[in-house]
């Protein structure tokens, strides 16, 4: 690299920018060993008892960054591998590859997979590579991110954070001991009952590039944001938390035209946005949608999938089901997510 | 004639990508996530090691190992777009012993070939494509009329220079930029950028 | 107020910087009506169960601004009530009366301190109330902070990290059925043995303030912070996390003197800090605990008590016992914490 | 001779707390949380409401109103201080009819002993005994020896003003600010600050 980066250029705690992610994924394990383990060689996060045998497989990936997702979610009744990439970038087939074959306990593996062209075709290149050594495997994409318009002229949607849901939910499936196709659906129908929409109040800083991808003033907000910490499709002045909950619910429940009722509504930080004001948000998107006659009976409030430091929230709004809501209350125990157990 | 040199070649892209990285970073910061300098920089490095001690393997071989060094280390989409690329050139070569104009002409086809059946970019769509294709273009046209290599390649290089700079008014259509509609105008595509370095590495990996 | 302070003005997810703390509690009321009851005119929060006959209530309260403390911790197995102050305030002992009043099983009440000079004094107060009015009020102090030195000629040590550990340990005491004075000596004995040092690497902007509490450039680092988002005891260089790591848990250790091995590590984040950098941060903690002949059997890693969206962190260590470790592993089920239920 | 009306004293200081919100807060935010201007101005802002409509009451009983209804609305370390001190001097004054001279110092005594029993600060300790302490010995003495009122709150005024700048160059050792070390001295303890305005404000309450 041209430029000198170091641990004192940021605001970070870090010691080589370089080796973020392997020496945070070593102390994931380290705090976590009950649950999960680190191969370092593989640069995978597989449960402990990993593989089991006869029960569907579940792994994900993606860029680092936006913990928890996707290690801190691997674990009884959610994922059974994790493959995390370097910041913001996809991991490698061979990640993915090491993953599928450590969880393999012969009932079949799911890839689930965040909608992002290096994602996808990482993924892809990777399914190639089980199929030739007999696993079957299963791909769901997941893109629930409803500021992506036009999605005939563009990458497609993204995958936010539905992929939350998606792995809880599905994990739960194969908890229970559903066959492939079945987890395969249900993965399926979150993703297609799920929307998302994000929003920033402030950039965020990749170790590795030293400064923050794009400058934001102070009162000014980037509507429609992924989770890369990439500049939303349009800048507006910065509104009351009432103001910008209605600018993400209703997007969201525009396209989603929930056809029931029963909604779980999470409300998501972008990880540099402290409890107190996302649960503040969770208070206006809790009112807005009663107001459109659906009810939160399940909800999810905390910083879950994230882009580093970067301030701001996503909503993300999934329509229940009775299968849905007991496969969400199902127990799960990952470092992340727990309950039931 | 002269022909090229893949470890030469592979040399001269890790160092130019490395003193650009920080370059090609930024340009990623604008439209995409900036770590397009960082990816490619750490996985043209690790192809650099790995075909400088694969010992004595005819050139085609030395792109295929390239190509799956790059799918193995970098990740994102720049990862399986190149790596793709310089296994599907490595496959065209077979085991040809040498490197020379028509064959890299050819190879450089399957390439461009493979980053679009794995990407399924058009021209215009603000990718590396946009540089890829007149760089192969440039090449089939100068080999065909009889041109030396080294003014093909210098052909080669312009061609993907320009090609990168005409991604500035385009809007992305495809990969991490499209998100931003009508935003990501005005700004050069990074692997576009990256793809125009590369080509014009081929000019500094020829030997006589 | 002389300024005018809004929303735009910050990088805050709020309506009214007046009403933050207000429509944050419901929302967190909203989010967890399964765990506890947020009562606006008293200004409480309280489990749905209370008054639990017969069981030692906890309750605790301090400024806001630190969630998820202490709202975060209301349920079973752990606090009672929560009396929520304005950010980084003190409640006032109307709030502390009320609580004491609202979970008053007929064993007593014991009250949670964090030694501050306004929580002390408002606490102070409310118990001289409550003893009025004929409840048993037993007050534990917390004051585990060693970046506070010479104490003799300061308000003594700032109560923070062990707090987080009291309030579960001593919850699940009273939850198994334990005395108030034996649920009292077991909150004592967790901060007699927790030691706590905190860093911060930005500061943090009150809601009503409207301006960040200090300057801090990029590249330095405060040491000796407490959770108010007031300065340390002195500023360095912003060194690696290894480096931090070493000089938050050198004086922990040398003031802790512990007699035994087994430990819990508490990797807290401050707020704006990634769970990517809070899990290198423990890596290093735990390596260095290792090195000191410590085996940190239980551990804790997460944003638990904070100053807003400040960047930073703070270690805790707590020498544990086979009760301490027995109490620690109990059932909670709160909005913050949740295992075993 | 004169006397203070309550009314007319909560009036003045929560008029002049709102004004210097900013400030206090300021001055809080260097050496403490930041937070006191924005805690004096909700306390008083409701003792001024609540002393306002309360009817008829004796000056005593008015103070005791006050200094609840701080330690209701404050929270914080000025809250139960300053709310002690009010009620402190309500009691102090029992049921007489009038606030003059006498019964201030008397009043303002019983305050200071009031925050000195629960806080526990010495003078010197960079904190709002270092602005009431010279003030009400100002006042008390201006007193003694027949001083007008307004002469005698004018000399308390001076002396609580004195006595908070005399607040700069002290190391804080009680309340937050103890916590900085050193690093406090340089700055004027927002306690005093705001304890000097709260007793000058006593000046603009007298009635003939
Ligand atoms: N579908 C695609 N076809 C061809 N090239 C693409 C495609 N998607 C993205 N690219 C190229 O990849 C570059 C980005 O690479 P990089 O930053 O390394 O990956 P990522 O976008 O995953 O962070 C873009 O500038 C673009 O040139
Ligand atoms: N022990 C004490 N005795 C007297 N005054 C004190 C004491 N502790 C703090 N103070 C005063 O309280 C002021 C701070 O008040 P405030 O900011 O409202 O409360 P907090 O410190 O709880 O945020 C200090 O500037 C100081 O004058
Ligand atoms: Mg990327
Ligand atoms: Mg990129
Ligand atoms: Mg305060
Ligand atoms: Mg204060």
């Amino acid at each position: 690299m041209a430029t000198e980066v170091s641990a004192a250029s940021m605001r970070k705690l870090l010691n080589d920018p370089a080796d973020v992610v392997k020496e945070s994924l070593a102390g994931l394990a380290a705090a976590h060993a009950r649950v999960l383990r680190y191969d370092a060689e593989a640069q995978i996060l597989t449960r402990t008892d990993a593989p089991v045998s006869g029960k569907v497989a579940l792994i994900s990936g993606g860029g680092s960054g936006h913990e928890p997702l996707h290690g801190g979610f691997v674990g009884k009744g959610m994922l059974d591998a994790a493959c995390p990439g370097e910041v913001f970038t996809s991991p490698v087939p061979d990640q993915m590859l090491a993953a599928t074959k450590a969880v393999d306990g012969g009932a079949g593996v799911i890839h689930i997979v965040k909608n992002y062209t290096g994602d996808v075709m990482n993924f892809k290149l990777a399914a190639e590579d089980a199929a030739d050594e007999g696993i079957h495997v299963e791909s769901v994409l997941v893109d629930d991110d409803v500021a992506v318009q036009d999605s005939l002229y563009t990458a497609g949607r993204r995958g936010v954070g539905a992929t939350v849901l998606l792995e809880k939910i599905a994990g739960a499936s194969a908890e229970r001991g559903d066959d492939l196709s079945t987890v395969a659906a249900i993965a399926r129908r979150v993703n297609e009952r799920a929307r998302s929409f994000g929003i920033a109040l402030s950039s965020c800083t990749p170790p590795a590039a030293g400064r923050p991808i794009f400058d934001l003033p102070v009162g000014e907000v980037e509507l429609g944001i992924g989770i890369h910490g990439e500049p939303g499709r349009r800048r507006g002045p910065l509104g009351t938390a009432r103001e910008l909950a209605r600018e993400m619910v209703e997007p969201v429940l525009s396209d989603l035209k929930p056809g029931g009722s029963r909604v779980l509504a999470f409300v998501n930080g972008m990880g540099g946005t402290p409890e107190l004001e996302l649960y503040l948000l969770y208070h206006e998107v809790d009112k807005l949608l009663r107001a459109a006659g659906l009810e939160p009976t399940r909800n999810l409030v905390g910083s879950y999938i994230t882009s580093l430091e970067m301030a701001g929230a996503s909503v993300t709004v999934l329509e229940l089901d009775d299968e849905l809501e007991s496969l969400w209350d199902a127990p799960v125990d990952t470092p992340a997510l727990r309950w039931g157990v | 004639m002269g022909s090229i040199s893949v470890i030469a070649w592979m040399d001269e892209v890790s160092a130019v990508i490395a003193a650009e990285a920080d370059h090609l970073t930024q340009l990623d910061a604008a439209i995409g996530d900036g770590d397009h300098g960082v990816n490619l920089t750490r996985g043209f490095l690790a192809v650099r090691e790995a075909v400088a001690s694969s010992g004595d393997l005819p050139p085609g071989r030395q792109l295929i190992l390239a190509g799956k060094t790059l799918v193995s280390t970098v990740g994102g989409a720049s990862g399986p777009l190149w790596g793709t690329a310089l296994r599907r050139a490595g496959r065209a070569l077979g085991d040809a012993p040498e490197l020379d104009g028509a064959r890299l002409a050819d190879a450089l086809d399957a390439a461009l070939a493979g980053v679009v059946e794995l990407g399924a970019a058009e021209s215009g769509d603000k990718t590396m494509v946009d540089a890829l294709r007149p760089a192969v273009a440039a090449l089939r046209a100068a080999v065909e009329r009889g041109a030396s290599l080294a003014e093909a390649l210098e052909a080669a290089g312009n061609a993907a220079a320009e090609g990168a700079q005409a991604t500035v008014p385009m809007q992305a259509r495809k990969g991490r930029a499209s998100y931003l509609g009508e935003r990501s105008i005005g700004h050069e595509d990074p692997g576009a950028a990256s793809t125009a370095l590369i080509v014009a590495a081929l000019g500094r990996a020829l030997s006589a």
